[in-house]
C-alpha cells in the first residue's frame, strides 16, 4: 500500500503485489544513516535509480533503526514482499546477508564493501586501497613539504584501508615523506563520521605542524578538514563522491584539490544489470581502478598539472606492478 | 475492592488514556509529514501477506523485546531504591564481549557451555556496576556521573578488546571486527517449535525466535520473587521509598547500594545474550548499541514492576518492529521514536495523576470508613 | 576559611598546574601540551560543555535535575541549523535557543505541574529529541525539497549561510602575533603563558565570547539579583519561598525553560563550528555536561574549570595522542607534590596529638600515593604509545578521578531533584 | 465563658464562617474570630483542631471554601502569600521555613529584595535589619549562615523576616515549640514590646501556661470550629485544656517506681567528632583519645558521655535541641560511628551494626516520624515490617511472612487503637497520631529491653498521647529501660525517673524529676544554671 499524496516521492508507486512474471523488483538496504547522508548511501541509491530508469525496474529501499539492529528483518521484510535481487549496503551487512541468503535460496544478493559468503550472494568490493594510492600520489607530488595527513573517521578496518593506501601512495613519491594519522573515534562509535568539530581540530593541528593536504575519510567530520583547510589556506582531499560538487559552501570547494571516488552507484547498477542477465552469485566483484570503481575526481582541475604521475602509477597498479596493501 | 487494586485498576486507565493521547499527537505528525495516519497505524499491524512474512514478524517482534525486558529488568532494580544505574548501557556491552570471548575458548555439553557463558556475563556486568557502587559508598560520588563515564569507558574499552585482544578470525573480505566464533554447542536452540503448536510456518531456520525469551522469562519471574517476596526486596523497596527511615530499621544502605547495583549490572550483563547466543555466535562491531538507554524507558514505562517491564518491552518492541513496514507504506520511520518518547513522558505523567487521584481516595475512603471528623455542633 | 584565603589558595594551585605543565612539556618535549593550537582547540571543545554545563546550573539551581540537556542541545543544534541556512547566523542563534527552551519547557510542565521524577522525565526528553528531530529532517529535508536542492540530507542541513565572525586580539594575537612568536620560542613557562593566551585570543568565535561571558553574568543574575536569589531559592527551600510570596512555579519555569535555551545555544555553538547541523554531533555532550557542573559543585567558576578540563583533555587528545602519555608524568610528580607536603607537615608539627590522630588511615594514603607515583612514572618510561581507545577514554577517567578526591565537598541545593507542590511540605 | 469584644476600634482581622474541607477532612468549619488591634490573641486546641489550616488561610497559602476574612475593617480575599503580605500581615510557621544554605541576610530580604538597577542592595538590606534587630531586641548577624544558627536565632531570622516586610498583624504558629524557658521569656518580651508599638500578635501554642502568661484574648478551635473565646485572666490553664478536649484531662505522672538494681544499657565515654569519623588508634584507651581530641581543639557533638539505664527505668533527657540529642541516639542506634562503649546487658555493642542492635533488643521511637519511622507510601503492615525484618513474624527464611506480618498489624491496629479502615492501606492516609500510635505499637512488638522515645507524643493529640504514656508506663513496669527525649518538659518531667540534662554535648547535670519545676530544668538546658545535684 502506498501513502498516494506523500509529496512527491521518488519510489515505486506502482501497483503493489504485482508480482507477475518478468518485473525486476529490485530491494535495497541502507546502512545506517540511510537516504540522504550525501556519502555512501546516496551512492548506492543512485545506482538504484538509475536501474530503475534504465532496466525499468520497481525499486524499493530501506533505512535500518538507528541503532542498526534490525537490518536482518529488513533484508527478510524485502526477501518476503518478492523482491529479487536484494542490496545489503555497508559491510555491517555481511553476516546478515549470509543468514538470509541461506533463508531464500531462491533470492540474489549482493553485499556492498563484504565479500560473498554463500552461492546466492555478491559481493560489491571496492579498492579504497588503490583510489587512496592516487591521492597520496596527487598529495605527495603536491604538497611541496613533504609533510602530509590522513584524518579518519573510526577506526574500523575499512577505513584503515583508505590509510594504508594513501600511505602506500606517497612513500611512493617521497620515501622520506610525513604522514600525520588521526582518528577521531574507535570502532563501534560511529560517532566520529558525526563530528565536524573535532575533524576540525585534528586536521587543524596537521596544517599548524605543516602538512600541506590532509586526506579525509571521516564522513561528515570531513567538513571540518575542509574549513581547517581554508582557514589554513592549504588542501584537502574529499572521499567517496566528488566533494567539490556535493559540498555547497562555495569557500569549502576551493579547498578540495581531488577526491578519492568510489563508485557504489556503478557496482550498484552493474550488479542489478547483472542479475537481469542471468548472472548467479557466489562470488566477488571488486571495483578497482581497472574498472574504473575507484579513482580520483577532477573538478576544478588542480591535478591536471600532475595526470601523467597518476596515470603512471595506475597504470601500474592496474598491470600489478605495484600492489597496494589493504593493511596500515 | 481493596485497596491495591484500587491503584492497579488507575494505573491501567492511566496508561490507556496516555497511549491514546501519544497516539493522537503523532497523528497530527504523521499528517505533518504528508501521510495518512490511518495507513501508518495499518503499517504497525501489518506483517505481511504471507504466512512466511507473518512468522518473521512475530519472530523480530519478540526477539527485540526479549532485551529490552533485560534492559528494563537491570534498570529497574536500581530506581527501586532511587539509585540511578545510567550504566547499564557500558555494563552489558563489556559483559556481551567477555562472555563471547571466554564461550569461545573451550567446548563443552550444551547446557555447560550456555550456563558458562551466562555466569560470565552476570559477573562481568556485576563487577562493573561495583565500581560506580563502591565509588558512591566509599567516596559519596554519585551514580548518575560516575557510570555515564563509566560508559565512555566501556564503549571504548569494548572497541580495543574486540580489535585487540579479543579478535578472532575473520572470513575472507569481511570488514566486521568480531570476536572468536561460538562453537556450536554455545547457540541457545530457538523456540521455533512453537510456531507449530500454532500451525504456523516457522520462521526461517536461521532466523525464528530466540530461546533466551526463555531465560527472560525465568529471569523476570526470579526478579519478581526477589523484589516482592524476600527480605532483600523489602530493604530495597524501604531504601527507595526512604532512606533514612530504611537505615533507622537497620538497612545497611552501603550493602544495599553494592548489592542492588551489583544485581542491576548482572542483569544487564545478560542484554547482550540473547543476540549473540540466538543469532550472531560472536561479539562484533555492529552489536546492537543503546539497549541500556532505551532500558531506562521500559523501565519507566512499566514502573519498575517486572509485570510492566514485559508490557512496556512488547510495546517498544511492537513499534520498532514496523520500522520496514513504516518506510514500505511512505511513512517516516522515525515516528516510533517519537511514539515511543510521548509514550513514555504522558504514561509517568499520567502515572503521577493517577496515583495522587488514588491516595486522595484511599485517604478520603479511609476517613469516610473510620467516620470520625464530623465538626462537632457548637455549643457557646 | 575566608574567602580571601581561598582565593589564594586557588591562585596558588593554578600557578602550581602551569608550572609543571610547563615542566612536563620540557621534559617530555610534546609542545602540545601548551600550544596556543591546544588551548584554542580545548576552548572550542568546552564551549558546548559549558553552556549545556551553564543549563544544567541554572535548573539545579532552581531545584529541578535536568537529565535532558542532550535532548535539548540536540534540539538546538537541528533548529540552528534549519533557521540558519534560511536567515542566517542570528536566526540560527535565535531559533537554536528557542528550540532548546522548548525542551526546557517540556521538562517544566512534567516536572513542575505535574510533579513528574526529574530524571524520568529528562529520560523522556531524551527520547524524543533525536526522534523528533530525525522526523523533521525526513519530513523537510527528504530528496526534492529545496531544502535537499540546497545541500540537505536526511542527516545534515545544509550549510549555514554567513557564519559568525571571528575576531583575534589585535597586535597579541593577530599581525604581528607577539604572543605567536613567543610561543614559537619554547621558552619555559613564559612560552607556555603565551601559547595559553594566543590559545584563547586568536580567531576567536564570536560566540566563544558570547559563551564565556555567559558564565560571570550568571554567576551576576544568581547571585547579585534578586531574581537569582529567588531562583536559589527555589532549590534550597521552595516552601521558604512560597511562604513569602514567591512563585516558585513560575520560577521553576522561567529556570527550566532558560536551562533549555543554553542547552540548545550549545546545540547552535556545535552548528556554527561545523557551518550546519550534522545528526549525532552533539554525541553526549549533555552529559558531560551535567557532569561538569556537578564536577564544579552547581557554581559557574567549577563548572568553567570543569568544562575547560574536559575541552583540553579531548582538544590534546585530538591533536597528539602522544602528548597524553605524559600526563602519566605530570599524575606522577602531582603525586610527588602530595607526598612531599604530607612528609612536611608529619616532620613539621612533630605532636604526638597530630601523629597520633592521623592514624593509619593518613599512611595508607600516603603509601597508595607512593605506589602510585611508581606505577606512573614507570608506564611513563615504558608506554610511548597508548592504544587510541585508552587515550579517548582520558576525559573521562579524570572526571572519576577527581570525583573520586573531591566529591565530598560538592553541595548540591538543598531541594535538588525533590518534587514541589505548593501548599505540600514534605 | 465567652466575653464580647467591648473595645470600640476596628478589629484588625476578623474572621467569618470560614469554612474548609479537605478530602475526608473538615479541617475548619464555621470559625468566627475577631482579633483587636495591639493585642496578643491566642489560638488554642488540640492536634489537627484546624489552627494552622486557619492561619495558613489568613495569609493566602489556602483558599477557604466559604467564609469572609476582613483586615481592618476591608474585605480581603488572598490568592497568594504575597497578597496577604501587601495587606500587612506575616507569619512565621510551625516549621522553620529557612533555606540553611543561604545567610540571615538572604533569608530575610528574599521575595521583598532591596534593588538598585537589579541588583540586590546588600548594603541596604543589611542596615534595614539591624536597624530592625535593635528597634526590637532581636540580635543577629546578617552576613551568618543559617545552618550555623541554633533555634532560638532561627526563630529570632523568622520574625525578622515578618518585620522586614513591614507587617503590622503577625502569626505565630506555635512558636515556642522548641524554644526553652528562657528563650520564650525573651520572645514574650519581644512581643509586647510588638504589641505596644500597636502591632497585632496571633499567637498559636499547645503550652497552656504560655498562652496564659502573653495573651490578651484566647480563642479555642476544637475540631476545626471555634467552641469558646475567653480572657485569660478568667481561667485556669486547666480549664482552658478541658475547653479545648471537651473532655477530663490526662497527665503524665508516673506512679510508683518500678527502677530495679540490674543495669540494662550503659553508655561510657560516647563522644563523637564533627569533622569525620577517625578510628581510636590500637592500644590507646578511650578516655586518652578524648582529651586528645580536646587539645586538638576537634569540635565534638558528643562530649565524653557515660549513663546508665537500669530495668523498669526512665531516664530523660532534657536539652535544647541541637546540643547532641540526635547526635546520641544515632550512636546508640549505630547510624553514626562514634567512640566509647555502649552495653546493652552483658553485651558489648560497640562495632555493632544498627541491624544487631536492634536485634539484640533496642527499640526506637524517631524524633521525626515522617523522615525515619514510617514508609509512607507503604502499607501499614509493611510499615509493621519495617525495621523487624529479621525477626519473627516478619521473617521466615529469605522470604518476608505476608500473612503473619498482617496478621499481626491487625494486633497493633487493634491493641493501640489505630484508626484505620486496614492493615493495607497507605501510612500516609492516617493522621499524625494514629501514625504515630503504629510506630509505638510497633516498636513495643518487638519486645524490646531498651527503647529509645525520642519525642513520643510530638504532635499526638491528647487522647493518643495519653495512651502512648500508659504504653511505655506498663512496659516500664514489665522491665523495659527507656531513654526518653522530649521537648515537652511536663512530660519529660511527668515520666522520667532520673534526668539527664545534655547542654553542647556534655551531660552537666543529673536531676531528681520529683523536685525539679520546668523554669530550673530550663535553666540547666540553657546553661544558665550549673553544676549537679544529685539525684
Ligand atoms: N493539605 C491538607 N490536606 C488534607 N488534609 C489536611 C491538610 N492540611 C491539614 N489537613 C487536615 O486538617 C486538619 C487540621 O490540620 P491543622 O494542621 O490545621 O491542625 P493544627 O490545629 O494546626 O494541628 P497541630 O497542633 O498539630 O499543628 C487535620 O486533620 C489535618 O489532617
Ligand atoms: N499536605 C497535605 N496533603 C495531604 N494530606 C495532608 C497534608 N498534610 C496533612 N495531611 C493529612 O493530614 C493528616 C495528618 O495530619 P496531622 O496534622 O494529624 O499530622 P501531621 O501534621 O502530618 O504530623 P506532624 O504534626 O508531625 O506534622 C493525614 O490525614 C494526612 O493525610
Ligand atoms: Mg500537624
Ligand atoms: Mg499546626
Amino acid at each position: 500500500a502506498c501513502g498516494g499524496d506523500t509529496g512527491g516521492g521518488t519510489t515505486a508507486s506502482e501497483a503493489p503485489a504485482g508480482e507477475a512474471e518478468g518485473t525486476l523488483k529490485v530491494g535495497l538496504a541502507f546502512d545506517i544513516g540511510g537516504r540522504g547522508d550525501k556519502s555512501f548511501n546516496d551512492a548506492a541509491y543512485a545506482g538504484l535509480e538509475k536501474a530503475k530508469t534504465e532496466l525499468g525496474a520497481e525499486i524499493k529501499e530501506l533505512s535500518p533503526a538507528s541503532d542498526g539492529s534490525n537490518r536482518g528483518d529488513l533484508l527478510r521484510q524485502l526477501a518476503d514482499a518478492g523482491y529479487n535481487p536484494i542490496i545489503g549496503v555497508g559491510f555491517a551487512y555481511g553476516e546478515d546477508i549470509k543468514k538470509t541468503a541461506e533463508e531464500y535460496p531462491d533470492i540474489q544478493f549482493a553485499v556492498v564493501d563484504s565479500a560473498s559468503n554463500a552461492p546466492n550472494v555478491t559481493g560489491l568490493l571496492f579498492a579504497e586501497e588503490q583510489g587512496s594510492y592516487l591521492a597520496g600520489v596527487a598529495a605527495a607530488t603536491k604538497a611541496e613539504s613533504g609533510h602530509v595527513g590522513f584524518v579518519g573517521g573510526v577506526e574500523n578496518d575499512l577505513i584503515k584501508k583508505f590509510q594504508a593506501g594513501f600511505e602506500a601512495g606517497v612513500k611512493s613519491v617521497k620515501s622520506d615523506a610525513k604522514i600525520d594519522v588521526k582518528y577521531l573515534t574507535p570502532d563501534g562509535d560511529f560517532s566520529g563520521f558525526k563530528a565536524p568539530d573535532k575533524g576540525k581540530v585534528a586536521a587543524e593541528k596537521m596544517f599548524q605542524d605543516g602538512a600541506d593536504i590532509v586526506y579525509h575519510a571521516a564522513g561528515d567530520s570531513g567538513l571540518g578538514v575542509f574549513q581547517a583547510a581554508a582557514a589554513a589556506k592549504k588542501k584537502a582531499i574529499g572521499v567517496d563522491s566528488d566533494q567539490r560538487q556535493t559540498v555547497k559552501e562555495t569557500d569549502l570547494q576551493g579547498v578540495i584539490m581531488t577526491s578519492m571516488l568510489k563508485r557504489v552507484d556503478v557496482g550498484v547498477f552493474e550488479f542489478i544489470k547483472a542479475f537481469q542477465g542471468g548472472a548467479k552469485g557466489g562470488t566477488d566483484i571488486t571495483y578497482d581502478l581497472k574498472v574504473d570503481g575507484v579513482g580520483l575526481s577532477t573538478t576544478g582541475g588542480e591535478i591536471d598539472d600532475i595526470k601523467d604521475e597518476l596515470d603512471a602509477a595506475k597504470k601500474d597498479i592496474v598491470e600489478g606492478k605495484i600492489t597496494v596493501p589493504s593493511k596500515p | 475492592m481493596p485497596a491495591g487494586l484500587n491503584r492497579a485498576l488507575f494505573t491501567v486507565a492511566g496508561a490507556v488514556v496516555a497511549i491514546i493521547l501519544a497516539i493522537a499527537i503523532c497523528s497530527v505528525a504523521i499528517v505533518a509529514a504528508g501521510a495518512d495516519p490511518l495507513t501508518a497505524f495499518a503499517a504497525f499491524f501489518d506483517f505481511g501477506a504471507s504466512a512466511r512474512s507473518q512468522s518473521n514478524g512475530i519472530a523480530a517482534f519478540l526477539n527485540r523485546a526479549v532485551p529490552l525486558f533485560i534492559a528494563g529488568l537491570a534498570v529497574a532494580v536500581g530506581f527501586r531504591m532511587n539509585l540511578f544505574n545510567i550504566g547499564v548501557e557500558g555494563q552489558y556491552r563489556l559483559a556481551a564481549i567477555c562472555a563471547a570471548y571466554v564461550g569461545s575458548t573451550f567446548t563443552a555439553p550444551k547446557p555447560i557451555q550456555i550456563t558458562v557463558i551466562i555466569l560470565v556475563a552476570a559477573a562481568v556486568g556485576g563487577l562493573y556496576a561495583l565500581i560506580p557502587a563502591v565509588m558512591k559508598v566509599t567516596r559519596g560520588v554519585n551514580e548518575v556521573i560516575a557510570t555515564i563515564m563509566l560508559n565512555y569507558i566501556a564503549i571504548n574499552l569494548t572497541s580495543y578488546l574486540v580489535r585487540g585482544p579479543f579478535a578472532g578470525q575473520r572470513d575472507a573480505g569481511e570488514l566486521t571486527t568480531t570476536t572468536p566464533d561460538l562453537p556450536e554447542s554455545a547457540m541457545f536452540p530457538n523456540l521455533n517449535f512453537f510456531f507449530d503448536w500454532f500451525g504456523m510456518l516457522p520462521p526461517t531456520r536461521g532466523g525464528g525466535v530466540w530461546g533466551f525469551l526463555l531465560v527472560a522469562v525465568v529471569l523476570g519471574l526470579v526478579v519478581w520473587v526477589v523484589l516482592e517476596r524476600t527480605r532483600f526486596g523489602f530493604d530495597v523497596k524501604a531504601s527507595g521509598l526512604n532512606g533514612p527511615a530504611a537505615l533507622a530499621s537497620g538497612v545497611n544502605p552501603k550493602t544495599m547500594v553494592i548489592a542492588a547495583m551489583v544485581m542491576s549490572g548482572a542483569i544487564a550483563g545478560l542484554i547482550g545474550l540473547p543476540e549473540i547466543l540466538g543469532d550472531r555466535g560472536a561479539f562484533n562491531s555492529n552489536f546492537t548499541a543503546g539497549l541500556g538507554f532505551l532500558g531506562i524507558a521500559v523501565a519507566l514505562l512499566g514502573r519498575n514492576k517486572p509485570v510492566g517491564i514485559a508490557i512496556a518491552a512488547l510495546l517498544f518492541a511492537f513499534l520498532d518492529r514496523a520500522q520496514g513496514a513504516l518506510q514500505i507504506a511512505e511513512v517516516p520511520p522515525s515516528v516510533i521514536t517519537i511514539i515511543q518518547g510521548v509514550i513514555v513522558l504522558l504514561v509517568v505523567v499520567a502515572n503521577e495523576v493517577t496515583n495522587r487521584l488514588a491516595l486522595r481516595l484511599e485517604e478520603r475512603r479511609a476517613a469516610r470508613q473510620l467516620g470520625g471528623n464530623s465538626p462537632v455542633e457548637v455549643g457557646a | 576559611m575566608t574567602r580571601v584565603a581561598k582565593y589564594h589558595v586557588v591562585l596558588v594551585g593554578v600557578a602550581v598546574l602551569l608550572l609543571l605543565l610547563s615542566l612536563v612539556r620540557v621534559v617530555t618535549g610534546y609542545d602540545d601540551i601548551t600550544s596556543s593550537g591546544t588551548f584554542a582547540a580545548a576552548l572550542l571543545l568546552a564551549v558546548p560543555i559549558g553552556l549545556a554545563g551553564l543549563g544544567g546550573l541554572w535548573a539545579e539551581r532552581a531545584g529541578v535535575v535536568n537529565i535532558g540537556l542532550e535532548g535539548m542541545m540536540v534540539l538546538g543544534t537541528w533548529f540552528a541549523g534549519w533557521a540558519g541556512y534560511q536567515w542566517g547566523a542570528v536566526a540560527a542563534l535565535v531559533a537554536g535557543l528557542l528550540g532548546g527552551a522548548l525542551g526546557g519547557l517540556l521538562h517544566a510542565i512534567a516536572t513542575v505541574t505535574f510533579g513528574v521524577d526529574h530524571i524520568i522525565s529528562g529520560v523522556a526528553i531524551n527520547l524524543l529529541g533525536p526522534g523528533v528531530t530525525r522526523f523533521l529532517s525526513e519530513v523537510l529535508y527528504k530528496e526534492g525539497t529545496p531544502a535537499a536542492e540546497a545541500g540537505a540530507g536526511i542527516t545534515t542541513s545544509p550549510a549555514i549561510t554567513s557564519p559568525p565572525p571571528r575576531p583575534s586580539l589585535p597586535l597579541l594575537s593577530d599581525g604581528p602575533d607577539l604572543l605567536g612568536r613567543l610561543e614559537n620560542t619554547h621558552w619555559f613557562l613564559l612560552s607556555d603563558l603565551a601559547g595559553m593566551l594566543r590559545g584563547v585570543t586568536h580567531n576567536v568565535n564570536l560566540l566563544v565570547l558570547l559563551a564565556v561571558l555567559l558564565l560571570p553574568l550568571t554567576y551576576f543574575v544568581l547571585w547579585h539579583t534578586s531574581f537569582g536569589l529567588r531562583l536559589r531559592s527555589a532549590g534550597e527551600n521552595p516552601w521558604a519561598a512560597e511562604s513569602l510570596g514567591v512563585n516558585v512555579y513560575l520560577i521553576k519555569y522561567v529556570a527550566v525553560v532558560i536551562s533549555g535555551a543554553f542547552a540548545g545555544l550549545g546545540g547552535v555553538f556545535l552548528v556554527f563550528v561545523s557551518t550546519k547541523y550534522v545528526e549525532g554531533q552533539t554525541a553526549g555532550r549533555g552529559f558531560i555536561g551535567l557532569a561538569a557542573m556537578i564536577f564544579g559543585n552547581w557554581r559557574p567558576g567549577g563548572l568553567a574549570g570543569a568544562a575547560a578540563l574536559f575541552g583540553y583533555a579531548d582538544g590534546l587528545q585530538l591533536r597528539s595522542s602522544g602528548a597524553v602519555t605524559s600526563f602519566f608524568l605530570f599524575g606522577a610528580v602531582l603525586l610527588l607534590i602530595y607526598l612531599g607536603l604530607r612528609v612536611r607537615r608529619l616532620l613539621a608539627s612533630g605532636q604526638p596529638a597530630e601523629m597520633v590522630t592521623t592514624g593509619a588511615r593518613q599512611y595508607t594514603a600516603m603509601a597508595a600515593a607512593a605506589v602510585g607515583m611508581v606505577v606512573l612514572f614507570w608506564l611513563w618510561l615504558t608506554v610511548d604509545q597508548l592504544p587510541n581507545e585508552f587515550v579517548f577514554i582520558t576525559p573521562h577517567v579524570l572526571t572519576l578521578i577527581v570525583l573520586l578526591v573531591a566529591s565530598q565537598r560538592l553541595r548540591m541545593p538543598k531541594a535538588d531533584g525533590v518534587s514541589y507542590r505548593r501548599g505540600e511540605q514534605h | 465563658m465567652s466575653s464580647d469584644t467591648l473595645d470600640t476600634a476596628r478589629p484588625a482581622v476578623e474572621l467569618e464562617g470560614i469554612t474548609k474541607r479537605f478530602p475526608g477532612v473538615v479541617a475548619n468549619h464555621d470559625i468566627r474570630i475577631s482579633v483587636r488591634q495591639g493585642t496578643v490573641h491566642a489560638i488554642v486546641g488540640e492536634n489537627g483542631a484546624g489552627k494552622s489550616t486557619l492561619m495558613k488561610i489568613l495569609y493566602g497559602m489556602q483558599k477557604p471554601d466559604e467564609g469572609t476574612i476582613k483586615v481592618d475593617g476591608k474585605d480581603v480575599s488572598f490568592r497568594s502569600p504575597s497578597d496577604a503580605i501587601a495587606a500587612g500581615i506575616g507569619m512565621v510557621h510551625q516549621h522553620f521555613m529557612l533555606a540553611d544554605n543561604f545567610t540571615v541576610l538572604e533569608n530575610i530580604v528574599l521575595g521583598a529584595e532591596p534593588t538598585t538597577a537589579g541588583f540586590l542592595d546588600v548594603a541596604t538590606a543589611r542596615k534595614r535589619i539591624t536597624e530592625l534587630a535593635n528597634a526590637h531586641g532581636l540580635r543577629v548577624d546578617p552576613g551568618r549562615l543559617v545552618e550555623d544558627l541554633g533555634v532560638g536565632d532561627r526563630q529570632r531570622v523568622e520574625i525578622l523576616k515578618v518585620l522586614y516586610r513591614g507587617a503590622r498583624i503577625l502569626i505565630l504558629d506555635e512558636p515556642t515549640a522548641v524554644l526553652v524557658p528562657q528563650e520564650v521569656d525573651e520572645l514574650f518580651q519581644n512581643l509586647r514590646e510588638l504589641t505596644a508599638e500597636g502591632l497585632t500578635v496571633i499567637f498559636i501554642s499547645h503550652k497552656l501556661d504560655e498562652v496564659l502568661d502573653i495573651a490578651d484574648e484566647i480563642t479555642v478551635i476544637r475540631r476545626g470550629t471555634t467552641v469558646a473565646s475567653v480572657d485569660p485572666g478568667e481561667v485556669t490553664a486547666r480549664q482552658l485544656a478541658e475547653l479545648m478536649v471537651g473532655s477530663e484531662l490526662p497527665t503524665p505522672e508516673t506512679r510508683e517506681s518500678t527502677v530495679t538494681d540490674t543495669v540494662m544499657l550503659k553508655v561510657s565515654h560516647l563522644t563523637m567528632e564533627a569533622d569525620g569519623h577517625r578510628a581510636v588508634p590500637k592500644g590507646m584507651p578511650v578516655e586518652r583519645y578524648i582529651d586528645l581530641l580536646r587539645e586538638e581543639g576537634r569540635r565534638l557533638l558528643l562530649d565524653d558521655v557515660s549513663f546508665e539505664i537500669h530495668k523498669g527505668e526512665i531516664l530523660g533527657l532534657a536539652g535544647v535541641e541541637g546540643n547532641g540529642q540526635s547526635e546520641l541516639i544515632e550512636a546508640i542506634m549505630g547510624i553514626r560511628p562514634s567512640h566509647g562503649g555502649i552495653a546493652l546487658g552483658d553485651q558489648d555493642l560497640s562495632g555493632w551494626s544498627t541491624l544487631r542492635r536492634r536485634e539484640a533488643g533496642i527499640g526506637y521511637i524517631p524524633e521525626d516520624r515522617h523522615r525515619q519511622g514510617l514508609l509512607l507510601e507503604a502499607s501499614l503492615w509493611e510499615n509493621r515490617v519495617l525495621g523487624h525484618q529479621t525477626r519473627r513474624p516478619a521473617r521466615s527464611g529469605i522470604w518476608i511472612n505476608r500473612a503473619a506480618s498482617k496478621s499481626d498489624t491487625w494486633r497493633i491496629v487493634q491493641d493501640y487503637d489505630v484508626r484505620t479502615p486496614g492493615v493495607d492501606t497507605l501510612a500516609l492516609a492516617l493522621s499524625g497520631g494514629n501514625q504515630q500510635k503504629l510506630i509505638v505499637g510497633r516498636e513495643m512488638s518487638g519486645e524490646p529491653a531498651f527503647l529509645i522515645a525520642a519525642h513520643p507524643t510530638r504532635g499526638v493529640d491528647v487522647g493518643a498521647q495519653a495512651a502512648i504514656w500508659d504504653h511505655l508506663r506498663e512496659a516500664r513496669a514489665a522491665g523495659l529501660a527507656v531513654l526518653l527525649i522530649s521537648a515537652d518538659l511536663d512530660e519529660l518531667i511527668g515520666l522520667s525517673d532520673s534526668i539527664q540534662v545534655i547542654y553542647r554535648g556534655r551531660l552537666v547535670a543529673a536531676l531528681d524529676p520529683s523536685d525539679i519545676t520546668p523554669e530550673r530544668l530550663g535553666g540547666y538546658m540553657t546553661g544558665a544554671i550549673a553544676g549537679t545535684e544529685e539525684s
